[in-house]
């Protein structure tokens, strides 16, 4: 009964809400789908990219060029058939100016068509597969691409004396681009490369860490979706590959700030390179990671968060620009070349290509006062995704 | 031409007569286009859901075959019909008989594997056939995709006349017209002699067999009848959102259409489709209320259908088919 | 000889255990034959081997002169050898009507016809209706056979088996756990089966033996201990001892 | 290479002491319990929170998840899983995954969805050398605590009074119960037992096969494997099935990484074929 008063108040609470809401800003709000895998196995991703677009709301206010966003929260749960749907409902009864979120590659492409179609913006804030913002002239990016992260590794390992390394990728989209951007890069300045790929759902990495361990190289360039990667750093260690003098290097992914606590002193050492640490030292950031962790009960921002939290940017951006205006060519329109400082440092709005340029950090993790960081050592200023750039020479 | 003999065809023909309530389910059906335009995108993966559990009701509850690896054909049917269409040809009829004619081959394929053996056999078996497929799938990237989907698939308007629109009329119109020829066709064929004899193995092998009917070749023939439905239901699915991810060989999948399945009642080709109804609602309302443990609910549901539930609904979905006379006595529980 | 089936040496071992030890057995056509033995005597598996349930380990069936060893259960039955079992086999889910069309169909080679409905074909129709009538089911034809009583089900049973017109019937305790008051009547049905059907009895009750057998087969530990007219069976010394003899503990 | 077939033991050894529980119950009751997993889930995070929130050390949790884990097994068979052993095997499956559903969600809930980590005593960190064969030294410890689990429970199933009567009850629970067994006591008790092997399995399991909410689907698969490859009437049966399979996925995963995910697949498909009814079965369905 109690259970049942309960669920007729929610609803009664919502459909007052929808009806109130519709009535009041019909007019002057700007509706954004924010659609998020808030369950399942990369529900870690959907958490930190809500809390970071609350935290942007909550410190800028939500009106912005005349326009209250509203955000529309859906949980595809990882699934792309659901994302496609749910985006889908969003253009369609919703009628959202933009669609925003996307935690994996195929969640992002399965919208693809939707915002093609519908010719409505859609802000990936996640995904980071290089090929994704060619599925979609509406397509916009605020995360970054693996091999933007990747290739500023090759370059790293050939100037540190790295001459043969192993590679070990998890088999799917991001972990391919991973592999083949370093390895290309890696090659092509004199280094030699072996590679295995891990299954996606794999439960025990002993083989291959045995087959690295075997090939005797100078490091182990590793991407793993970062939920795994506190196991797979626990077992290179227990395999005494960092004795051996086995450099761990890689993307970032692997020593996710929001799970290094968690992984322990094993990832000491491990050289990354990524668009953005939890230890990044500029004044916005510090302000930024404050602000996050206390809103979040402590919880740290990680990459996702900051590509969350500039998402909304970009988006608030875009709609002062357009003076309001959320018809979907000209958000996009404004949204190209936008420029802006965000924690991570300078990042910019490539014109062509609608993806990110960005600051690409070496970075060492480090135990600093008792807690674990990645402190970023060497800059490459402004990269931008070496695919795409490639593709157009 | 006796009395008695008059008699016998009588039944034999009351067996197969539409019901009043079955005009009026796909009235309903039909009816729903018009009066919830804003859930058409729902309403079609409702419609495809309803087709994948009346495929797996053919195997399961009309020849008593536990699967738990029904995905294997949706997944098929899913990626025949987006590889066709990726490849040029982008017609959804076409589409559909490839997805169907595939899925079916691997059905009879590995009919073998499921004709012989006990359930736990059985439910290994397909599961590992599932769990093979989505390697492939994975792992074949160049073909399908792997991780990232099949993107890249264009359908042309239906026999050249309906596009695809993103609000989805034409998707839900295209799902349900298939649902309804392919459930025509099935409820034809489970009247048939062939579909008395699929019931005479479900209920007892042992006289199935001592009555003339040769058990391995009726579940065989049947599992890959089951299987082209399912390939069919995997179409559907890949032309309406015009996109096949790896998820379409989740074990969810399969587990799910069990579910729905068992909701409704298997054995009366309604089953399905009342399940899928009620599932899709229930997914959607609970995931309304709490959507990070949606799950649970439908876990918790479950269990307590199973322990005693069912006979708590299916009292009142019986009270209501009673009436319909080929029904009568076949509630399996 | 015009027998219509035959064991030659039969055998049949279970791991280490021989279960049907050699059995060369022979139906007459248009025999009552019982076959009788003490409980663990080998009747089942015998029966089994018949019908092709289990596949001897060594040794031939015969049925109307082919050999059928190696035939499956259908295969069996579509050559002319119908069985019921001790225990009820029924289709629960249907009705007597629908179960004895099924048959029907079956023999007439129907089964594989997934578009055809069995009220368009008079043959269906008018063998159904026939056996119904001699069976005298056509008040119950319409109900579930789950609930019928038991011994309404055992007619059931034996109607359904006539559908498919078999030259050779095994009967297998047919009266086992019928209540007696349905007894007679059943007894009354197993009485008038047709003459030129040659049955198997496989039985324990000797009252049953007695009333219907022309011919008994005693089998014990798997063999063929005697066989003959009820009478000499009868005063066997061995069987005596043997069955009889046990059976009176029992 | 003989790092990788002593990986592949070690592994299997896990697996075998996930699985064996779930062999005996499915032979002595004819229950197929997919919901296994959870049970070993439930012992992964009951070491997982003792270490972490109570600072409990790492070999301590391991009894306790054995007892916990077993604890509830004993429970639920109770009160939802013994209405259970008459109906369907459908009934079963569908039961079980409603259990595995929430078991997962719940999981979800109470501990967050990402992997659980666990910092092992230093003494089982790292590895060592045997004649230029490196063993781990985590590994080198469960093969050495599952082995003697496996030789114990072996001892028990053959040589003592309760092993004699469940291998009457498997053999026809019919005839045991005419021959005065309390069957479902001991059901009850083997149960019990399988849940406590399955969570002492899951925290062993931790530091190999990862701990996350989706850990009872993921690894349900590799569970009926080991049964149904080995049988469910001994406890050599399964334990060989599990030894294969562990061997098979570790070494196959190192020799052709590129097809390593299908091995076990296949290799239980074909074993089905050639097998149906197990690799050690003795005739009996």
């Amino acid at each position: 009964m109690a259970i049942r008063r309960q669920v007729l108040k929610g609803a009664l609470g919502l459909s007052l809400a929808a009806a109130l809401g519709s009535a009041a800003f019909a007019q002057d709000a700007a509706k954004v789908g924010l659609i998020l895998p808030m369950t399942g196995p990369f529900a870690s991703t959907g958490k930190q990219i809500d809390a970071a677009v609350k935290l942007f709301l909550a410190q800028n206010g939500a009106v912005f060029g005349g326009k209250k966003i509203e955000i529309i929260l859906k949980d595809d749960t990882g699934n792309a058939d659901t994302t496609r749907r749910l985006a889908q409902e969003l253009v369609v009864n919703d009628k959202v100016a933009v669609l925003a979120g996307f935690g994996l590659t195929p969640l992002a492409l399965a919208a693809a068509q939707v915002a093609t179609q519908a010719k409505v913006p859609e802000v990936v804030m996640a995904a980071a597969t290089a090929t994704i913002t060619e599925a979609s002239p509406y397509i916009v990016r605020t995360s970054f691409t693996l091999p933007q992260a990747s290739e500023p590794m090759a370059d790293w390992a050939l100037k540190n004396n790295i001459k043969k390394v192993f590679t070990v990728v998890t088999d799917y989209g991001p972990g391919i681009d991973a592999e083949t951007s370093f390895a290309n890069k890696f090659k092509a300045g004199g280094g030699t490369v072996e590679s295995v790929r891990v299954p996606l759902r794999n439960p025990d990495f002993a083989p291959f860490l045995q087959r690295a361990s075997e090939a005797k190289p100078d490091a182990l360039f590793v991407f793993v979706p970062s939920g795994i990667g506190a196991q797979f750093m626990k077992q290179f260690v227990e395999r005494g590959l960092d004795k051996a003098g086995v450099k761990l290097i890689g993307p970032g992914d692997v020593v996710d700030d929001d799970i290094l606590e968690s992984i322990g002193d094993v990832a000491i050492g491990a050289i990354t390179t990524h668009h953005y640490s939890v230890a990044h030292d500029s004044a916005a950031n510090k302000a930024f990671v404050t602000a996050f962790k206390a809103a979040n009960g402590g919880m740290r921002p990680n990459f996702m968060a900051v590509a969350g939290y500039d998402g909304m940017r970009v988006i608030a951006e875009a709609l002062k620009k357009t003076n309001g205006n959320t018809d979907g060519d000209a958000l996009v329109a404004a949204m190209k070349g936008l420029s802006l400082e965000s924690p991570r440092g300078p990042i910019l709005i490539d014109p062509d290509t609608r993806d990110i340029v960005q600051n690409i950090y070496v970075r060492k993790t480090e135990k600093k006062d008792g807690e674990l960081f990645n402190v970023e050592f060497a800059i490459i200023p402004m990269v931008k995704d070496p695919v795409k750039a490639a593709k157009k020479q | 031409m006796s009395h008695l003999q008059d008699r016998v065809r009588a039944s034999l023909q009351a067996s197969r007569r539409w019901h009043i309530a079955e005009i009026v389910f796909w009235l309903i059906a039909l009816g729903s286009f018009w009066a919830f335009p804003r859930h058409l995108l729902l309403m079609n993966e409702i419609a495809i859901l309803a087709l994948f559990a009346l495929s797996l009701d053919l195997i399961l509850g009309f020849a008593g075959i536990v699967s738990l690896g029904h995905a294997a054909f949706l997944g098929l049917g899913a990626y025949a019909a987006g590889l066709l269409a990726k490849n040029g040809m982008g017609d959804p009829v076409l589409g559909l008989v490839f997805a169907m004619v595939v899925s079916g081959f691997a059905g009879l394929l590995s009919s073998p594997l499921i004709v012989k053996g006990n359930d736990l056999t059985r439910l290994m078996v397909t599961l590992g056939v599932v769990l093979i497929l989505h390697e492939i799938a994975n792992s074949w990237a160049s073909l399908t995709g792997g991780a990232d989907g099949l993107q890249g698939i264009t359908i042309n308007p239906v026999l050249g006349l309906f596009a695809f629109d993103l609000f989805g009329k034409t998707a839900y119109l295209y799902s349900l017209s298939v649902l309804f020829v392919l459930f025509l066709v099935a409820r034809r064929m489970m009247n048939s002699p062939f579909g008395l004899s699929l019931r005479a193995i479900r209920d007892n092998q042992l006289r199935a067999a001592a009555s003339g009917v040769p058990p391995s070749q009726r579940l065989a023939l049947a599992y890959t009848i089951a299987a082209a439905y399912a390939g069919a239901a995997g179409a559907l699915l890949a032309q309406t959102s015009q996109f096949v991810s790896l998820d379409v060989l989740d074990f969810h999948r399969s587990a799910d259409v069990m579910l729905v399945l068992i909701i409704g009642g298997p054995g009366y080709l309604y089953g399905g489709m009342i399940g899928a109804v009620v599932f899709k609602f229930l997914q959607d309302t609970i995931a309304a209320f709490t959507p990070q443990y949606w799950m649970f609910w439908i876990g918790l549901f479950l269990v307590l259908f199973v322990l005693r539930g069912r006979s708590l609904i299916h009292g009142g979905v019986k009270l209501f088919m009673t009436r319909l006379p080929w029904l009568s006595g076949r509630g399996r529980s | 000889m015009s027998a219509v089936l035959q064991t030659r040496n039969l055998v049949k071992t279970f791991g280490g255990i021989t279960a049907t030890d050699d059995i060369t057995f022979s139906l007459e056509k248009g025999a009552r034959h019982a076959l009788i033995g003490p409980n663990g005597a080998g009747k089942t598996t015998f029966v089994n081997l018949l019908t092709g349930v289990l596949q001897p380990t060594a040794g031939a069936v015969i049925l109307n002169g082919e050999d059928i060893t190696t035939l499956s259960r259908e295969a069996r039955v579509k050559r002319g050898m119908a069985r019921t079992f001790q225990i009820n086999q029924l289709f629960a889910t249907m009705t007597p009507l629908q179960m004895i069309a099924l048959v029907t169909s079956e023999r007439l080679g129907y089964g594989l016809r997934a578009f055809n409905v069995l009220d368009h074909d008079p043959r269906v129709i008018e063998q159904t209706a026939d056996i119904l009538a001699r069976f005298r089911l056509e008040d119950i034809m319409n109900e579930t056979i789950a609930s019928l009583p038991y011994g309404k089900q055992r007619q059931v049973e034996i109607a359904s088996t006539f559908a498919a017109q078999p030259s050779v019937l095994l009967l297998d305790e047919p009266a086992a756990g019928v209540p007696e008051a349905e007894r007679r009547e059943l007894l009354d049905i197993v009485a008038a089966l047709p003459a030129d059907v040659s049955v198997l009895l496989i039985e324990h009750d000797m009252d049953i033996i007695f009333r219907f057998a022309t011919r008994i087969t005693v089998l014990v530990n798997g063999r063929v201990l005697a066989d003959g007219d009820p009478v000499s069976i009868a005063r066997d010394p061995a069987v005596r001892e043997a069955y009889l003899g046990e059976e009176s503990h029992a | 290479m003989l790092t990788i077939l002593f990986d592949g033991i070690a592994y299997g050894m896990v697996l075998f002491v996930l699985a064996c529980g779930l062999s005996v119950t499915m032979g002595l009751m004819n229950f197929v319990n997919l919901a296994h997993g959870a049970f070993a889930m439930l012992g992964g995070y009951i070491t997982v929170l003792l270490m972490q929130k109570l600072g409990v050390p790492f070999l301590l949790t391991l009894p306790l998840a054995f007892i916990g884990a077993a604890l509830i097994g004993v429970i639920l068979e109770r009160i939802l899983y013994r209405p259970m052993y008459g109906k369907s095997h459908l009934d079963q499956v569908m039961f079980t995954i409603g259990i595995v559903f929430m078991a997962v969600a719940g999981a979800d809930y109470l501990m967050g969805s990402s992997q659980q980590i666990i910092k092992l005593p230093s003494w089982l960190q790292g590895r060592f050398d045997i004649g230029g064969v490196g063993v781990g030294r985590y590994r080198l410890f469960v093969l050495v605590v599952c082995g003697v689990l496996a030789f114990s429970l072996q001892w028990g199933f053959t040589k003592t009074r309760f092993g004699s009567r469940l291998r009457a009850s498997v053999d026809d629970a019919r005839v045991a119960r005419g021959l005065g067994i309390p069957v479902n006591r001991l059901f009850a008790l083997t149960f019990a037992l399988g849940s406590g092997l399955a969570g002492l399995g899951g925290a062993l399991g931790i530091e190999l096969m990862g701990l996350d909410p989706s850990f009872p689907l993921k690894f349900m698969i590799y569970f009926l494997v080991v049964v149904t490859v080995g049988g469910t009437s001994t406890i050599t049966g399964p334990f060989f099935a599990a030894m294969l399979l562990g061997v098979a996925d570790v070494a196959g995963k190192y020799f052709v990484p590129e097809i390593g995910a299908f091995i076990i697949y296949v290799l239980m498909v074909v074993l089905l074929i050639v097998r149906p009814d197990g690799l050690f079965a003795k005739g009996r369905a």
